[in-house]
């Protein structure tokens, strides 16, 4: 395998409802931002690729306006994925793997304040059965919260404490959405959302929008002091229908974590991309995290959750703290599809 | 530094306007099982799945690739979605493609469809957007004012597009899966085909077709030891730019001039009208054979269409264009491209069926997308490279 | 960057009427619903699917063995829904439940109408509550309602 | 319950009809926003690349080649132009205010270096490459913030721009 390192990344602050900004409007100042940082000019870059999806857009080819913001002259070689932002990049992993690029600019973006969110992504099931039942995000990751609960994977102090640690980790980073000191005593007394979730073992919804450079070998080293090299990066699908899956456990990305070495040696940092609190223990357990790795220092995907983006988010936050020297060994997660269907993980060291 | 990288099977479904009696998992499963027995090989032999198809609107499915991974034997194991516009079966291959060349992955299978009859293609493509106006309905509408512009730069006559629509029908035939099979067709009954989007007449349009398309791709290793044919990878290329800037050559953009000079460098072509013997293209509207004869500098600029003309791209012509029958003639959008690469796979492997060129030994695969914007191509050859 | 002004904003729909072609399992499957039963399929190892599928989701393989099955089962999990949205099976407090119906191994996603959530519980019996008029369709089952 | 029994002859089910509506809140951005306000007025708004100076009408808020944004001063535009290409359509589509067969243009309007996609009012035979154009509005009273202010162009009495001067444009 040839040695490749995420060597920058940018992204615009998560928030709520960005009413006056159109997608590639928040895209613009993430992307400029990435090529001053690096110094790099489009025809330094080899590959593009980029992850979006149209029905957050409600719109067909919604990716396509994407391309204004990277300034796409020359042509570029470019490639879009229907996913997050973190399988883009996986995508040109693999482009520099096989020799066809040195350099690729990877981005994600997505608005999806503009529908409803819980409800746009009950078109994400199974058409003929499931769909046609409307079943929200939130209510699906309830029924999967419960099954945890009542098979003692985890209780909800448990859960309540994911949602604390993040939040007061989120203080430290001026681009997430939800931060603050809470206390798991105070949260617990809230009301449910849907039963057995409250409010804090959801993520928020979040428009925002990243960027990150990819660079094979010595071009990562002119670019970066302490590259943030891909050690393991492996993803999984499971079947999308929860009744044939082990809901108690993310057999994914146990299968990805393996191949991707998680285990071999310690972890000091760990990204993940866990919508709900349960699903975040489930990851933490996938990947075998212990006492000795620190969690979420950004805050994760529960202080801020720009879908299409907060999975590439994730490899650029762990990028970072291999950039600062703060962590020599970091694991970041994406996933996508109800439950946790589909996880990618990625091992990045910095010697 | 990349892998040698072969097609060792190639499947499609019967390609037809409505599909009925399939689910999208069994149009798609028609398609894929058909590769892997095509490649003497199992579900549980595919390492890695890439699904490709234009807008999720089109089925009403957010990201359907989740729900029919497991159809096509993607359950635990790795899998891409593409979506790159019209270009996107093309931009699927290529994919796939570099998963093995990469050296991750023995054996790759993908998977491109459109199930089309789910929903109303013209609809999708023209939902009206807020603060925009609508003009026109459907994707001629767009490129026919570009046609118009190759007409008045190259002096093109009326006759070629009509000449085109006629050939690629004429070609479906010898094709079992195509969708269209217009076996009376002739030049007047497309002259007579009624006006859509001037200069664009009705037959000179591609249909709007439920189908699916599936290949598996395999490292050297495992290429050298199928018992039929394979389709050396020997380059595959890609090109982007913008929809609209000033200035932009929309008629003849230099996303695919760029995209064809690498494409060949790569291919070690320096001839390409000599070198390849024959092209699958993607040709939507007829005029876009000339014009991509040009785009892809099989042709100089502005004469495309007199190898249209001159019977050149005909079956038994020097350069044959779309043996299948093309775009013109089975048209499910996010196959489609797939569909070019697969058949110029099938050429070289001599496995093309009444629709073969004698003696295919290096073929050209062409998808395009977007606004003309979108390019994705490779080179197969019966040799390695 | 230029100040951000306020930007004007539109609503907008996408409206549309999907028409899914089946295929021979789930033909069957909706077949059934609209004469009020509910059939599964076999899967090699013996155990039954439902909602069925024309192949096997682990391994791939093609599946079409229907096994007719009740219109009563158990509750393996359930989320509590107490303010429905205009699209959702109910319009008053019910709870989403995966429910493993009498003679299937996998469960299916529907609605179940306890009144009060104090009422749900994990384990549960539950019946289909069939409407009044079927179609062909998964919400020929208006929803599924506890069994004493 | 209902003792309504399906018909047995009904045959098998084979199509499932699923109705999806989504509804949305869509931004037109700062870009779009403020050459909107703009038309409310009845004026054209463009705005230059800082890179190479050009022009964009409609401009989407960045130089889509050089990739920066276009937040300089706006430039005002005359609603006159010139035909770069079109197509003349015999399909409908709602919302058009033409009746069939009507022409689609993309126009280049004086002083400004993109084409801007619209309809032409006239003869169907008559239209060609480099026809001067002009818009027609809507009534001042129904001017809002939409680019329907423009119903559509109509030919004026102007002798037709040569080809070179906007080729560059097809």
């Amino acid at each position: 395998m040839r040695d490749v390192a995420v060597v920058a990344f940018t992204q615009a602050p998560s928030v709520r409802r960005d009413l006056d900004r159109n997608e590639v409007e928040i895209l613009i100042p993430v992307i400029h931002e990435l090529k001053q940082k690096t110094g790099l000019k489009n025809e330094d870059v080899d590959f593009v690729c980029s992850g979006s999806s149209d029905y957050l857009a409600g719109q067909a080819f919604a990716f396509v306006s994407g391309l204004d913001a990277v300034g796409a002259w020359p042509p570029v070689c470019e490639s879009h994925v229907e996913m997050d932002g973190a399988w883009a990049l996986y995508e040109a992993w693999v482009k520099i793997q096989m020799g066809y690029a040195q350099v690729a600019l990877v981005y994600g973006f997505g608005k999806p304040s503009m529908g409803d969110l819980p409800i746009t992504m009950a078109l994400q099931l199974d058409p003929y059965v499931l769909t046609p039942l409307w079943p929200d995000a939130i209510s699906l990751a309830a029924l999967q919260a419960r099954i945890c609960l009542e098979k003692g994977v985890c209780t909800e102090r448990d859960m309540a404490e994911r949602a604390v640690r993040d939040r007061k980790n989120a203080k430290d980073n001026p681009f997430a959405q939800v931060k603050g000191d809470f206390t798991v005593d105070g949260i617990l007394k809230d009301p449910f959302v849907v039963s057995p979730l409250r409010k804090h073992d959801c993520a928020p919804i979040s428009d925002g929008a990243s960027a990150v450079i990819l660079a094979a070998g010595d071009r990562a080293k002119e670019l970066c002091k302490r590259p943030a090299w891909i050690r393991g990066f492996e993803h999984i699908c499971e079947p999308l229908d929860l009744g044939v899956r082990d809901l108690t456990r993310s057999r994914s990305t146990e299968i990805a974590a393996d191949r991707a070495g998680v285990g071999k040696k310690k972890i000091d940092v760990a990204e993940l991309s866990a919508p709900f609190t349960h699903q975040e223990i489930l990851i933490e357990r996938a990947l075998g995290l212990d006492d000795g790795t620190r969690i979420n220092p950004s805050g994760g995907a529960l202080a801020a959750n720009p879908l299409m983006a907060v999975g590439l988010s994730r490899i650029g936050e762990a990028a970072s703290r291999i950039w600062d020297g703060s962590a020599n060994r970091a694991v970041a997660h994406a996933t996508s599809g109800p439950c946790l269907q589909q996880n990618l993980v990625c091992v990045l060291e910095g010697d | 530094m990349a892998e040698l990288t072969a097609v060792i099977g190639i499947g499609q479904t019967k390609h037809a306007a409505k599909r009925i009696d399939v689910s999208m998992a069994g149009l798609i499963r028609e398609a894929a099982e058909r590769a892997l027995a095509d490649a003497e090989c199992t579900w549980a032999d595919i390492d890695a799945v890439v699904i490709g198809k234009a807008p999720d609107m089109f089925e009403g499915v957010m990201m359907p690739e989740l729900f029919l991974n497991d159809a096509v034997g993607g359950a635990y194991k790795p899998m891409l979605r593409v979506h790159t516009a019209g270009s996107v079966g093309g931009s699927t291959g290529i994919v796939a493609a570099s998963l093995v060349q990469a050296g991750i992955h023995d054996r790759v299978l993908c998977v491109a469809f459109e199930k089309q009859s789910e929903s109303n293609a013209t609809w999708a493509l023209s939902i009206s957007m807020p603060f925009s106006v609508a003009t026109v309905v459907g994707a001629g509408g767009y490129f026919a004012p570009l046609i118009r512009g190759y007409i008045r730069r190259s002096g093109c006559p009326e006759e070629i597009g009509i000449q085109v629509a006629v050939k690629d029908r004429l070609n479906a035939l010898k094709n079992p899966y195509a969708h269209l099979q217009l076996a009376d067709i002739t030049p007047q009954m497309v002259r007579d085909s009624p006006m859509l989007w001037d200069p664009i007449r009705y037959l000179e349009t591609c249909p709007s077709s439920d189908g699916a398309c599936a290949m598996v791709m395999a490292k050297e290793s495992i290429a050298k030891r199928a018992s039929k044919p394979v389709a050396w990878i020997h380059a595959t290329e890609m090109r982007s730019e913008p929809t609209m800037f000033s200035g932009r050559d929309q008629v003849m953009p230099r996303a695919t001039l760029d995209n064809a000079k690498s494409l060949y460098e790569k291919a070690g072509i320096t001839n390409p009208r000599k070198e390849i013997d024959c092209a699958e293209i993607y040709v939507p509207f007829s005029w876009y054979e000339p014009m991509w004869m040009e785009g892809m500098l099989i042709s100089d600029t502005n004469q495309g269409w007199k190898m249209t003309e001159s019977g050149a791209t005909a079956l038994d012509g020097d350069f044959p264009v779309n043996m299948s029958g093309g775009v013109l003639s089975s048209n499910p959008i996010g196959a489609s491209g797939l569909l070019r690469f697969a058949e110029a796979a099938l050429q070289v492997r001599g496995m093309a069926g009444e629709h073969q060129v004698d003696g295919a030994k290096k073929a050209l695969g062409h998808a395009y997308g977007g606004g003309s914007q979108y390019f994705s191509t490779w080179i197969v050859g019966s040799e390695k490279p | 960057m230029s100040q951000i002004e306020k930007a004007l904003t539109a609503p907008h729909v996408i409206e549309y009427t999907y028409k899914r072609s089946l295929g021979p399992v789930l033909s069957q499957f909706f077949t059934a619903l609209r004469e009020r039963r509910v059939v599964g399929v076999r899967r090699k190892d013996g155990t039954v699917l439902c909602p069925p599928k024309e192949y096997d989701p682990d391994t791939g393989e093609s599946l079409g063995d229907m096994v007719p099955l009740k219109d009563t089962g158990v509750v393996t999990s359930w989320a509590w829904v107490a303010k429905p949205r205009p699209q959702q099976p109910l319009q008053k407090p019910f709870a989403y439940a995966l429910i493993r119906l009498d003679g299937a191994d996998t469960p299916l996603l529907h609605a179940v109408d306890a009144g009060s959530e104090s009422r749900m519980k994990t384990s549960m019996r539950v019946r289909a509550r069939w409407a009044d008029t079927t179609t062909g369709a998964i919400r020929d089952i208006a929803c599924f309602e506890p069994v004493d | 319950m209902s003792d309504k029994k399906p018909e047995e002859k009904e045959g098998p089910v084979q199509v499932l009809q699923t109705p999806v509506r989504l509804e949305y809140v869509f931004s037109a951005g700062q870009s779009a926003s403020r050459l909107l306000g703009a038309m409310a007025k009845g004026k054209l708004l463009g705005q230059r690349c800082p890179v190479d100076g050009r022009v964009y009408f409609p401009s989407r808020g960045s130089c889509p080649q050089h990739g920066v944004p276009l937040d300089g001063a706006p430039v005002e535009l005359a609603d006159k132009g010139t035909v770069a290409t079109y197509s003349i359509v015999r399909i409908p589509i709602e919302k058009v205010p033409l009746e069939l067969p009507y022409v689609t243009v993309q126009v280049v309007l004086d002083g400004a270096d993109t084409v801007l996609m619209h309809l032409l009012k006239c003869d169907v035979d008559k239209v060609h490459m480099g026809m001067r154009v002009q818009a027609k509005w809507k009534p001042r009273e129904e001017w809002t913030s939409s680019v329907e202010n423009i119903l559509y162009f109509e030919p004026i009495d102007e002798p037709d721009a040569p080809y070179d001067s906007f080729k560059e444009h097809i």
